[in-house]
């Protein structure tokens, strides 16, 4: 093995040097001097509406080491601005051919952090020396509008504005006779894209390992073109709905093409050769279409959104008529097969239904109502305890899934099944009986209740297994008692590959769940219902739709303006969205536009009121007429701006985050139903705002929990300053301490005390210097020396002190020695080797080691037991106490620190919180105890008042 | 470059190494050369991610003046080392205590309650039950206002088994931990040495 | 008997050439040995695979094709946030599980965060990247910054508590920029996608040699319900398995070991695009075992580094097992002495 | 005001902490916490430069009084000095001397200053590590499983075994690893509860330095 590794790295280096030797003979040497980037164009991507730019360019050579490729960009030749990079691992280098870089889509164009004055990039060495290159090492353009307003009409621009900004530091700036509002350019962040038909500008650099730029490619430019990407539909496929024999329905159901810019205008039905069908599409003036007249079904932009669509099939006298106002079709339901169904996109193009990719679709198929999924009936609640920006779409009951299965081998064979449930707050799992059964057995060879839902289940394999299926039936209940008990099924089938049984689709009423996908749509400030989740796996039962509070806002950047020093948007402005008469609101940032457009909407408003018959209807009108009204009154009393936009910035938040939803159940190959709430009573939609919450119940536990042990404290701490006496129980340590005090005087050498390794604040410490107090009297009393070196300076004075008071109390103050207890130093290692030194030139017979400690414990302890020292150590750090038992004679374990400490010199702050943890301990005690007996005889709402996470 | 740097790793490396044989200059200097370099390291850091964008940009860009008010509480940290002004540090450093408030209710949420509650499951195995066992004596133990006397000592006395194989446990991973950080090193240096000698 | 007790008298020096030789040996040669995985493990790489378009596209439209759109309309709902709370003093630890979780998301096209609030961690992080970057991009693919994963890097340590909540809402706004001073909201993993806070960065992995990991168990996890997992040295590990056994950590890479670990399942599962399942690790197929010999070149060095030093502990674990039984024979042993001696 | 208002501070700001974590609403969540957010992010910068400060004046008084060693204090100085300036200079990003600094200067340095450990751990194994009594003995022989069930060596002795080493090193580390160190967590986690708490009701001080 080795040898071939040797022989490898030879292999490596002959080649390194016949390398070499190639490029040295045929190629002049690539240096970092003379290096050019070759092959540099610029191409415009296609299909794309004009909106980017791909640049590509060779790679040099690995072996310069590069690091960054830089990207300059500028609408004329001369000036280029830093718009961007390539980085790439200068060690490993580029292995392909051609590094590329995508110029389309918004990116940062000026910011706040921005340059504040035009930079040439100085380390650029330009070709010619009529080509300046601007930037910093993250920006290009700089907050200059003079420099900026060049880029006007240049690209599309888009400002994103905080939402605090937005509200308040705008103001009127008048360009060509049209009101604008005017933002400072050091609070909106400007992205740009490039736009189709401008011609730009651009440059690469690259830079080596060492960040040394070399020279700069060629100024080359390209121009995005306008190119929509237009095709037809991908896919389409079309379902007869039948009950029985009667037709209900025709569904269609398609799928534009990716990145297609074209949408579906009709659907078209013929009953008639293909062949003819095709003529229709191609016919002109002089070669008119000779078949039978299709049925059209023309597709506005909601159908357009869904996809799909459910034509009615008509029964007259026996004879079923597909029809609307532009044409009819009478259906034979004996051909229903031979049937052309074609949809045709807005630029003129069509797919047949034969042509669609998936063969087993490419004509009508028949389909029972049963073959429907199940109306997907929801109900829209408010997320509990949060914030009030999310809702939730729920519209199946709870579900436990067996989501994998493994065996275990150990004394003997058992199943492992893991599990997963979906539920939701308004209804919730409460448990559910598992039953596993054998292929072909009637029984069922295991049952449980599983009611502490912990996502697994453990199970010994019976006997006579030999890898057949299993069926798994999983009858759940929920929290809500009108909820009868219901049943789901899996299947469990063994893979011989994965060497474990997999669990199949959830069955339930006999209908695969994983056979449908769940589509949500909802409309938000607009009457048409748009797409808000794809496509939900048949599994989940509910949708949580976020409606974040808004942020930052976006406006089009219509200028830079340099005379005004502003960045220019439009000062229109969405005050509101009615959702009972589906109305927008659009007015004017300022209040004096604002007050001529209220009074044409109120007009618009009155004309309709006059039309329309509908009481309902009418009255809803009249509603928003009249907060219409309202809102006029108050534009009318000549209000400022600033008062104007606070009314405004009201009506958004409160009106502009409300939802209505509708859900479709689809297999995505024409079997779908779609469900909508039922209207109000008014007659209008049902929307749904978030609810900020007030009070998390969640964190009810905790909040009690908290507010005990903080009584707790405060009590017992008081009581310990009072000097009430509070028992602790003797801690077997403290004889050790004295024993091994006793053994320093015997044997007439000092004592260590070694006072921990953190500074003073940190409980661990504090009581190691109570500690130290005790031990130094006991020591001043035997006249026995005792050596304090501390890590922490100002540890050392008060370490001093507590000694000197010892010896004081001792009746010894004569023996106290104030270089006794001294400063080494703050480093770690350097301190433990101090430490060491000691022990090994004072031959310390007790060493003590009290405080917190970190890695360097061992070096400590070792030396003191190759010096023969009895050790004492006391530690909460509970990584070192494990060294501290297997090294030292004695080891006080965590919290019997404190206690030592709190008996041995009654600190009240130490004694007094010792005691409430103690108290609250009994109480958690208790819980502990009395909540397993009930969890385990079957009852949780105990175990569920704990919070999980 | 490449190769100084490599140099210089390498002899730092031994220098650290050397404190194996005693205490001397070399370690030490390598020792007091991080601390600096380090902190030096940290200073641009700081003031490109932290400085630029929260205090300069928006005070000088943005215009957003309400900003000074922290800016002022920020420059009162510094006062810290002034005998007579000292006090002054104690603002901001009292405003950056606040979130204490925070830790309380979830400390206890995460560090006593969560756990409660798994200390509280279903005892279906013996395992669970072992655990719970454990758990409880292990409390025990840690109970310091009875005496451990009687069947309540040798209850706690379970604690001290259960907590000495707990920590055996934290033992063997230390070992682990140690050696591997010397598995880096001794990487480092062999494939370095592999690279010169290649 | 005598030698025993000439054995304790064994200078310390020769204890540190033992170890040496035997931590060295192994490096220069290397062996197969088996590495076996443990739940802790095995259920974060379980949870970053969960996140992945090529098991939650599992065959939308039923046409037994996973489409590139459909893996793309999969992908970006979910991320996870890398915490790198270490200096290069652990880095031996702690680095090859950080290579190997990110090469995990890499190939699994899960994107991700990577933050540090230690200064000396920021180029660890950038270390990390570029380690697995390159040689991704040897296949093609390009790994782009901001669009692929978005380096947060560096900030302030007062500003841990606060991020850490703040990005509960919304991680733009609790972090502002990135490393490179870019605005997160500019950035196509951010604006492109739906990962806005801690419901889509479901994971937060966090690396370090102390128990910082419980700081987003106490806040994130607590109040925004996100799942931590964490990486250790091994020194904290033990004091981990109470919050993994309640789940407030769903995982835990621990030490060279739980490196060791999750390098294997990245090479049997996310290089030969599966997804993982305990019984295919049991019974491996060809392609995946390739991939396990650290002997041969299948995997470049950089991804096997913690398998490499496993060998080595296995050889310094022995001796050091060795050295406590010799040494506890030879205290007895003096003991016992010395008792007949009283 | 020197001592009252800043007890004053922290403690009416704890509480309002304290509702925070309980009052979900947009008020609290977005409108106090992103104030306060703000403002933290502001005052943050200045806090780094403490430690700064501290370090430097410290060497900076070591050279002055001469203390021993006191020449040691220039290398770190000039090592925080050089290494600030070229931060300044040159940028932090890939490339840059600083970061030449931090893979041959900081890494090793640091990297090297743990794994001096494995060698004491080695010869403390040898030397130190006594079953000085049943409990000491318990903690050895659970250590020693847990090695070797780390290691694929120890598989690779216990695999015929009818429970492998692998399998009862996880027992113990699923079982009474467990449950000992939830019993010790409990007790950590009350500590530090009770250290904040102490903090929030006032009766803990000592954070905002001595004096008065």
């Amino acid at each position: 093995m080795h040898k071939n590794r040797n022989k490898s790295w030879l292999s490596v280096i002959l080649c390194l040097v016949a390398l070499n030797f190639s490029f040295s003979l045929f190629a002049e040497k690539i240096t970092v001097e003379n290096a050019k980037i070759e092959n540099f164009v610029v191409e415009d991507v296609p299909g794309d509406l004009g909106s980017g730019l791909l640049l590509k360019w060779k790679p040099l050579p690995n072996e310069l080491k590069i690091l960054e490729y830089r990207i300059y960009r500028g609408i004329t030749p001369d000036s280029l601005f830093y718009s961007g990079s390539v980085m790439l691992n200068p060690v490993v280098g580029f292995a392909g051919e051609e590094i590329s870089f995508l110029d389309s889509g918004f990116k940062p164009f000026v910011d706040k952090s921005s340059p504040g004055r035009l930079v040439v990039d100085s380390k650029v060495k330009p070709l010619d020396e009529k080509t300046f290159y601007f930037g910093t090492a993250n920006n290009g353009y700089p907050r200059d509008l003079e420099v900026l307003a060049q880029a006007n009409n240049k690209f599309s621009l888009i400002a994103q504005i905080e939402k605090g900004v937005y509200y308040s530091r705008y103001e009127e700036v008048t360009l060509d006779e049209q009101l604008f509002a005017g933002y400072p350019l050091g609070n909106v962040s400007v992205l740009a894209r490039v736009r189709s038909g401008v011609e730009y500008f651009y440059s690469v650099v690259p830079l080596n390992e060492t960040r040394k730029y070399l020279r700069p490619s060629e100024v080359v430019s390209g121009t995005p073109i306008s190119d929509p990407l237009q095709k037809p539909a991908r896919e389409l496929y079309s379902n007869l709905i039948v009950d029985g024999s009667t037709p209900i329905s025709l569904n269609f159901d398609w799928e534009n093409a990716t990145g297609s810019y074209s949408s579906q205008a009709a659907i078209y039905v013929f009953d008639d050769e293909l062949e003819v069908t095709k003529s229709y599409f191609e016919a002109t003036e002089e070669n008119p279409y000779q078949g039978k007249e299709p049925f059209i079904l023309s597709l506005d932009p909601q159908i357009n959104e869904y996809g799909k669509f459910s034509q009615p099939i008509i029964s007259e006298n026996g004879a079923y008529f597909l029809k609307n106002e532009d044409s009819q079709l009478m259906i034979d339901l004996e051909r229903i097969e031979d049937y052309q169904v074609v949809i045709q996109a807005d630029n003129g193009q069509t797919l047949f239904l034969k042509d669609t990719p998936n063969s087993r679709y490419q004509s009508i198929q028949t389909a029972s109502l049963t073959d429907l999924p199940q109306v997907p009936t929801f109900n829209v609640y408010d997320v509990p305890n949060d914030k009030g920006d999310t809702q939730i779409v729920v519209w199946e009951k709870p579900l436990v899934e067996i989501t994998k299965t493994s065996f275990h081998e150990k004394l003997g064979k058992f199943l492992i099944v893991n599990y997963d449930y979906y539920d939701y707050q308004a209804e919730t799992l409460k448990s559910f009986d598992l039953k596993l059964t054998l292929e072909g057995q009637e029984k069922p060879f295991y049952e449980t209740d599983e009611f502490y839902l912990d996502n697994v289940i453990k199970l010994a394999v019976p006997d006579d297994y030999d890898n057949n299926t299993i069926t798994a039936e999983i009858i759940i209940k929920t929290n809500n008692p009108d909820t009868e008990p219901y049943t789901l099924y899996q299947n469990l089938k063994f893979d011989k590959i994965l060497k474990a049984l997999i669990p199949s689709a959830i069955v339930k009423n006999n209908i695969a769940l994983n056979s449908f996908n769940y589509e949500v749509y909802a409309k938000e400030g607009s009457p048409q219902y748009v797409t808000v989740a794809g496509k939900v796996v048949g599994k989940m039962n509910n949708y949580s739709d976020v409606i974040s509070y808004e942020r930052f806002l976006y406006e089009s950047v219509i200028a830079f303006d340099p005379e005004s020093g502003k960045v220019l948007v439009p000062g229109d402005i969405q005050v509101w969205y009615d959702g009972k008469t589906e109305k927008s609101l659009n007015l004017s940032k300022f209040a004096s536009v604002s007050k001529e457009k209220i009074a044409t909407e109120i007009t618009t408003v009155e004309e309709e009121i006059a039309q329309i018959t509908d009481p309902k209807h009418k009255e809803r009108l009249e509603n928003y007429q009249s907060s219409l009204l309202a809102l006029q009154t108050e534009l009318n009393n000549n209000i400022s701006n600033r008062k104007w936009i606070g009314i405004v910035k009201n009506h958004r938040n409160n009106s502009l985050r409300q939802k209505s939803y509708k859900v479709f159940a689809s297999n995505n190959r024409g079997l779908f139903t779609s469900y909508e709430l039922p209207l109000n009573e008014d007659g209008s939609y049902q929307y749904f705002t978030p609810i900020s919450n007030q009070f998390d119940y969640d964190k009810l536990a905790g909040l009690l929990a908290s507010i005990i042990f903080a009584i707790l404290v405060a009590v017992y701490v008081n009581l310990a300053k009072k000097g009430v006496d509070l028992y602790i129980r003797p801690i077997a340590g403290i004889q050790e301490i004295d024993n091994a005090i006793g053994r320093a005087t015997e044997m007439g050498r000092p004592i260590l005390f070694v006072p921990g390794m953190s500074s003073i604040g940190v409980v661990a410490t504090l009581a190691a210097l109570s500690i130290l107090g005790k031990v130094a009297k006991k020591a001043a009393e035997y006249d026995t020396r005792i050596l304090v070196p501390t890590r922490d300076f100002i540890l050392m004075p008060i370490a001093q002190e507590i000694v000197k008071e010892a010896h004081i109390e001792a009746g010894r103050p004569d023996t106290f020695d104030k270089n006794s207890v001294f400063f080494i130093t703050t480093d770690q290692f350097a301190y433990v080797a101090g430490v060491n030194g000691i022990m090994i030139r004072e031959k310390t017979a007790t060493n003590f080691y009290m405080g917190s400690y970190f890695a360097e414990s061992l070096l400590m302890t070792e030396t003191g037991n190759i010096t023969g020292a009895i050790q004492i150590a006391g530690t909460d750090s509970v990584t070192q106490i494990p060294f501290f038992i297997t090294t030292c004679d004695y080891t006080l374990i965590g919290e019997e620190l404190y206690a030592a400490s709190a008996y041995m010199s009654k600190e009240p702050m130490i004694l007094g919180t010792l005691k409430a943890q103690d108290y609250f301990k009994f109480i958690i005690l208790f819980f502990i105890i009395v909540g397993t007996i009930l969890s385990t005889s079957k009852i949780t709402f105990l175990l569920d008042f704990f919070p999980e996470k | 470059m490449t190769l100084i740097g490599e140099i210089i790793a390498v002899f730092l490396t031994l220098a650290i190494f050397s404190f194996l044989y005693k205490d001397n200059p070399a370690y030490r200097f390598a020792e007091y050369l991080i601390v600096g370099v380090t902190v030096g390291y940290g200073l641009p850091l700081v003031y490109k991610n932290a400085f630029q964008p929260f205090v300069l940009q928006r005070i000088f860009v943005e215009h957003k003046f309400i900003f000074l008010i922290p800016v002022f509480f920020g420059i009162l940290f510094w006062f810290r080392f002034s005998r007579n002004y000292g006090w002054l540090s104690r603002y901001p450093i009292a405003i950056s205590m606040g979130m204490v408030g925070a830790g309380v209710t979830m400390s206890m949420n995460s560090m006593v309650l969560v756990q409660v509650r798994q200390a509280m499951i279903p005892l279906e195995t013996f395992n669970i039950f072992l655990i719970f066992l454990g758990t409880i004596t292990v409390m025990f133990y840690f109970f310091f206002s009875k005496a451990h006397t009687g069947l309540y000592g040798k209850f706690s006395r379970i604690g001290i088994w259960y907590m000495m194989i707990g920590f055996g446990a934290s033992f063997g991973y230390t070992v682990m931990a140690r050696i591997s950080l010397l598995i880096g090193r001794l990487q480092f240096l062999a494939d370095t040495f592999k690279g010169w000698i290649a | 008997m005598n030698f025993i007790k000439n054995l304790q008298g064994l200078d310390r020096r020769y204890v540190f050439v033992f170890i040496a030789v035997a931590i060295i040996m192994p490096l220069i040669f290397p062996f197969n040995s088996l590495t076996y995985t443990t739940t802790p493990v095995e259920n974060l790489y379980q949870l970053i695979d969960s996140y992945s378009p090529y098991v939650r596209a599992d065959d939308l439209n039923g046409d037994g094709i996973i489409s590139e759109e459909e893996a793309i309309a999969f992908k970006q709902d979910r991320a996870i946030f890398m915490d790198f709370f270490h200096d290069a003093s652990t880095m031996p630890e702690l680095f090859p599980m950080e290579v190997a979780v990110m090469r995990h998301c890499i190939y699994r096209r899960v994107p991700f965060f990577t933050f540090t609030i230690m200064e000396v961690a920021a180029p660890i992080i950038e270390e990390a990247i570029s380690v697995v970057t390159d040689e991704i991009q040897k296949t093609g693919r390009v790994i782009e910054r901001g669009k692929d994963y978005i380096n947060i890097g560096y900030k302030p340590p007062a500003l841990y508590l606060p991020i850490l909540l703040g990005m509960g809402d919304d991680i733009a706004a609790a972090v502002e920029t990135d490393t490179d001073g870019n605005r997160i909201e500019n950035l196509p993993m951010y604006r492109d996608t739906a990962i806005r806070n801690y419901t889509q960065m479901n994971l937060v992995y966090e690396t370090s040699g102390s128990d910082q990991g419980l700081s987003w168990m106490i806040y994130a996890r607590s109040r925004f319900g996100v799942n931590v997992g964490v990486g250790l040295t091994a020194v904290m590990a033990a004091d981990q398995y109470p919050y993994l056994q309640s789940g407030q950590c769903v995982g835990m890479t621990a030490g060279l070991k739980g490196a060791a670990e999750y390098e294997n399942l990245v090479d049997m599962f996310a290089m030969n695009n599966l997804t993982f399942s305990k019984g295919q690790l049991d019974n491996p197929t060809e392609a995946m075992m390739a991939n396990l010999d650290i002997t041969s070149d299948t995997v470049p060095t950089k991804f096997k580094m913690a398998r490499l030093g496993m060998n080595a502990q296995s050889v310094a674990h022995i001796l050091i097992i060795v050295f406590i039984i010799l040494g506890n024979i030879g205290y007895f042993l003096e003991k016992k002495k010395q008792n007949k001696n009283l | 005001m020197k001592k009252n208002i800043p007890l004053a501070i922290v403690i009416i700001l704890g509480f309002i902490f304290v509702g925070w974590t309980f009052i979900p609403a947009k008020w609290m969540q977005d409108d106090f916490y992103t104030a306060f957010l703000e403002f933290t992010k502001t005052m943050s910068p200045f806090a780094v430069f403490l430690g700064i400060y501290s370090l430097v004046s410290m060497h900076y008084n070591r050279i002055r009084r001469k203390v021993p060693k006191w020449g040691y204090s220039y290398v770190t100085l000039t090592g925080l000095v050089v290494t600030a300036t070229l931060g300044f200079v040159y940028g932090t990003q890939a490339g840059t001397p600083v970061q030449w600094i931090f893979r041959n200067f900081m890494m090793p340095i640091s990297a090297t200053m743990f794994s001096l450990l494995a060698f004491y751990m080695a010869t403390a194994a040898y030397k130190s590590f006594r079953a000085r009594s049943i409990e000491a003995t318990v903690l050895l022989v659970a250590a020693i499983i847990i090695m070797l069930g780390q290691v694929p060596l120890g598989m690779a002795i216990s695999r015929s075994w009818p429970i492998n080493i692998l399998d009862i090193s996880q027992w113990i580390m699923d079982v009474p690893n467990l449950a000992s160190k939830r019993g010790i967590l409990l007790g950590v986690g009350l500590g530090s509860v009770a250290t904040s708490l102490k903090i929030l009701l006032g009766i803990e001080r000592t954070y905002l330095g001595g004096g008065d």
